[in-house]
């Protein structure tokens, strides 16, 4: 999968926030082998080796992946600086990043061999293996349930209670809420159907944009286990941007309705409410 | 952020783009100079961010300069789907052989911007891809590479431009994509693009919306930004760094995260409720920023019950606690306020409220069924 | 190999050069299935369909190669037509355009499956089978010599010499003379000597660059046969640009001493004159 | 197409790249009076395109306005190379702290922009390439996408620019990128680029050769083209539509395709002799362009034979044949002509040419071992 024991993490923004959860991760038992901070090559912070830039950095460490803290004006140039140096994984927690960016960078997605996940979102994690994000580690625990999420804080509110149900996960991807994102919800939920550990897929959506819509067609035609969604937003009124820059209905495009009826049309049960979640999983594991 | 079609003209006719000659007019004796220097006829039309002004009678052709007097005078102050015109544009009328659409803006799905020509003018062009699909020619520029000559050109073949007009066409669709991008536009419009009965063409209509994220570096364009009265409180949240957009019910909502927010508006909609508005206080929220919030909701006349949703990752339930209380303290709230805290620290909020005027649920579910109820 | 049986040819530029070059290689038996004429889709000149784009052609006539006579200043945008529509095989005549043009062409064409030749050049021939240039077909003839030469009536000359010794080609690639080109030296080589059918290359490179060097390592550590090399411009003084864009010394870079040199280096003997290179191939051959 | 110093500056300069104030004089006395407007100590630097004027003594330090005169004196109307002086540049001085340098062409191996930076300023970059080649730092952007911020930075940290100046470097480095872009630039340096005692970043000199296959969209650069005297052949030639290029030997020579007339070249080396020019007539020329051709030719001096050169593919050996028919009937010329026609209507060509004042032979090495016996 897209982390574990083989990634070798560097940060791209070693400030206070990229400092903190470089802190946490390092305390998860992620391999944070290094950062990149332009003139500080040769020294430390808090233990973690300090390079001037991402190639000096993977030079001297084999680092294989990298997760991104700089400001949404800069972290266009970082992206581009790990994906130059041909990182398997690119995390962007950033927020803020103007589209036009994004879409030079998404140019430069179609003929690269790196993963970007983001910007705007809160990394993977890998239950008990590997942790490339900031979510509150303790609400998730090891298990077969694969969860893709454009939703940050609801990805914590699922994962608590999918755990408190004794529902693990194997890994879970947040793919943040911009419109132009690296991992799109479709190619998220191929990398869980193709994951020999992962026995179910939990789905989260929002409004805005079609990528549910797409996810589901995939699953139509490819599903090799079964999923749950859920759409968050459906009670939201058109022209109204929900807090995501990609969570908005425009006119007939990115509705709710149309992403449940796309889900329930590849035979994928849609929740109306997070806590239906848990039992929803457990009926699809217990009707494999 | 949206310009008035004054302004994208302005950046239009700066890359290069006909357009009628045109002023800006406040008041009708204003317009009625324009429409005499401009030369009659002209069209005077309500300078609002919002569409639809044709239908709403904010678009009037004037053949006088009475008329134009008296059409400015109808528009001015008129209300737009709650928007006030304050300005009018008067632009020398086009003798228009033809109308044509040419947008462009962006392709989630295909992470690209998509460029939009068709022969069907002057139309909304979602009206049009429902009902004449087949009259609108699509290309997806590659970012880097930009929008070719060839691809322009192949555009203006599909969608069936006159020959005449091809390569004006076509030069056109490419000077628009400059200004997308040069303005990090999230959608630029040219609708209608006039085909005039000298066989030149111009732009009848312009809509730039320009990315928020990106105004930063168009210091030029920010300037133009106008708040609405009716977009006040979410410009003011904005400024204090959360995320605010009103509604149109009766409960008040608070919570940490888009998505969060989102899903807590819909559990009060299971619960029979109507959601006031949304306000996400973002990720790391501290006391003053929950105090903020909550003063900012609780301002809402219509609201009648507060659902405060916390699920703490970066956000600590004491941070939030004492925000509210803060607000208990200062301000003693008319309405009744329901809380759900989870997640970090939580267990230190929910001591620190301990004895407040506020309810507490153990749940999103049963607290979105509380606040509705109360809301009552 | 590049051009042959299969091959189903597309002009671009139907202008006066076009036209007549058109009619030669229908005459030599090349598949010329439409020409790209904006603005005449639907008509058709001296009997070759006409279409609006390239991207009409292509539907229309299953065209897989396009042949380039749009004059400098239109050429870079035909040549991307051609790329996005991925034909195999785009050949550009056209000779002047600017070299920025052609970094972004070299840009696109590293993310390309297509394989420009030129421009700047004769374009390419497979005697007997088909021809997609502008070389006087009677100096060529069938037969075990692959061929590739940035020069054209130096390819001529040399192809008329080995046809006159009794010695046939299976292809001849003109290459053209400017600093960046679709398909270097090195790249055409590589093709002569994955060609099952050539049993000997003959390789015209000159002054400028040192595409020949590259080709001449290549050949040092691939070559499956013999080859026989000759650069033109060895008496030219540095500095000056030999009528070919490309073809300058510049300080110590380029020079005819380096490329003989190298080529030397790896087993292949050069000749000082073209007159010398039907002996050397008949040797060359014999010596297999 | 070559600039001169303080026009490559102006480039810069409008790109937002730090120049030295300064002036352009074409007499002792403009010179001086540059010198006391721009304030003492300046630099008199002689404009010729070519290289290597500070060895060849145009390049002066002047500490007074008499200084300044006299420095102008000595290098107006001086000969650098071939090149005569027509102006010289009258720059302040600059405080030097270090000198670096910076530069931008094009690779032809890896078909893309090479970016140098080097902490070894004001020497020929080739000389610092053989003698200490781990003291540049080259970057190799990607057409599409430029030189971006980190890969600008990058080429800084390599280079070992101190950190100081790092983020002023590589925005230059940016800067000069996207100059050489916009300009279609083959080649484009800052060579020294000073770091001054105050910590500044000014360019100190700066070179721009320019495409010429891309002047007709550059025509401001256009206008600044200047033909030296020893230049105007190939310039006349150009126009023409034909390809030459003046040398220094005995044998002039014609012929069609760049690399057929390198080869006669080479041929004629191989005969002992020299060629006293290049000269491609193109492909598919007429008989009024091998006249003209001819002409150019037989008007150098030092021409003793001419060896006209032509295998026949689009070029018809008819046509070459009435060219030099043509000359021979109007001008008689006072040197042989020896020629080789081969390929299309190569017969008729021999055919018309039968009794004329000239030597046939059936090979480029025959022709070219008469055409070197003629000449001697």
């Amino acid at each position: 999968m897209l982390v574990g024991a083989q990634t070798r993490l560097l940060v791209q923004g070693l400030g206070r926030e990229g400092a903190f959860h470089a802190g946490r991760m390092l305390e998860y038992g992620t391999k944070v082998v290094g950062a990149a901070k332009p003139g500080k090559g040769g020294t430390k912070q808090d233990g973690i080796p300090l390079f001037d830039s991402v190639a000096q950095a993977v030079d001297a460490t084999g680092a294989n992946a990298s997760i991104i803290f700089v400001p949404a004006a800069g972290a266009p140039d970082a992206i581009l600086e790990a994906l130059d140096a041909q990182l398997d994984l690119v995390v962007a927690i950033t927020e803020g990043i103007a589209v036009h960016e994004m879409l030079t960078i998404a140019s430069v997605l179609e003929k690269s061999a790196s993963v970007l996940v983001g910007p705007n979102c809160p990394g993977l994690i890998s239950p008990g293996t590997a942790k490339v994000g900031i979510m509150p580690a303790e609400n998730f625990s090891p298990g077969p349930v694969g969860f893709v999420s454009r939703s940050g804080t609801l990805t914590y509110e699922i994962a608590d209670l999918l755990t408190k149900a004794g529902l693990g996960q194997t890994t879970c991807i947040g793919i943040g809420g911009d419109p132009i994102i690296g991992l799109p919800t479709p190619d998220a939920v191929r990398y869980l159907n193709e994951d020999p550990d992962t026995e179910v897929i939990v789905i989260v959506g929002e409004i805005g944009g079609s990528a549910e819509e797409r996810a589901a067609e995939y699953m139509r035609a490819f599903a090799k286990k079964p999923a749950v969604a859920f759409i968050a937003g459906r009670s939201a009124p058109p022209g109204k941007r929900m807090g995501h820059a990609g969570a908005i209905v425009s006119g007939n495009s990115g509705t709710a309705a149309s992403k449940v009826s796309a889900f329930e049309a590849a035979g994928i049960p849609v929740a109306t409410a997070p806590s239906e979640i848990p039992g929803m999983v457990t009926r699809a594991l217990a009707g494999r | 952020m949206k310009l008035h079609e004054f302004q994208a003209k302005q950046v239009l006719a700066r890359a290069g783009i006909s357009i009628p000659e045109g002023r800006v007019a406040t008041t009708p004796a204003e317009a009625e100079a324009a429409a005499t220097a401009l030369g009659l006829p002209v069209v005077v039309k309500a300078q609002v961010h919002v569409g639809g002004r044709g239908k709403a009678g904010g678009v009037k052709l004037a053949k006088t300069a009475a008329e134009a007097t008296s059409a400015a005078q109808a528009i001015l102050g008129m209300d737009i789907k709650g928007f006030t015109v304050r300005r009018v544009y008067v632009e020398r009328a086009a003798k228009i052989a033809k109308e044509l659409y040419l947008g462009i803006t962006i392709d989630r799905d295909r992470r690209r911007a998509v460029v939009m020509l068709s022969t069907v003018g002057g139309m909304d062009i979602e009206d049009v891809a429902a009902t004449q699909p087949e009259k609108i020619a699509r290309g997806w520029p590659d970012a880097l590479l930009g929008l070719q000559g060839y691809a322009a050109r192949g555009l203006c073949f599909t969608a069936g431009v006159p020959e005449a007009q091809r390569d004006a066409v076509a030069a056109i669709a490419r000077q628009l994509y400059g200004v997308f991008r040069a303005t990090d536009a999230m959608t630029i419009e040219i609708n209608p693009l006039f085909i005039q009965e000298d066989g030149s063409v111009v732009a009848g209509d312009a809509k730039l919306e320009v990315d928020d994220n990106a105004l930063y570096r168009q210091p030029e364009l920010a300037k133009l930004k106008e708040t609405q009265p009716n977009e006040e409180q979410e410009e003011r949240a904005k400024a204090l760094g959360f995320s605010y957009v009103q509604l149109d019910g009766e409960v008040g909502i608070i919570g940490n995260g888009a998505g969060l927010v989102m899903s807590t508006l819909d559990a009060v909609k299971n619960a029979g409720g109507h959601a006031a508005n949304f306000l996400d206080v973002g990720g790391g929220a501290k006391e003053s920023v929950v105090k903020a919030a909550l003063e900012i909701v609780l301002a809402n006349p219509k609201v009648k019950s507060v659902f405060i949703n916390i699920f703490g990752g970066i956000t600590r339930g004491d941070e939030v606690a004492k925000g509210i209380l803060a607000v208990l303290h200062d301000t003693k709230p008319k309405v009744p306020l329901v809380i759900r805290l989870s997640g970090t620290e939580a267990e230190a909020g929910r001591a620190l409220l301990e004895g407040a005027r506020l309810v507490s649920r153990a749940t999103m579910d049963e607290a979105a069924t509380e606040a509705v109820r109360l809301a009552r």
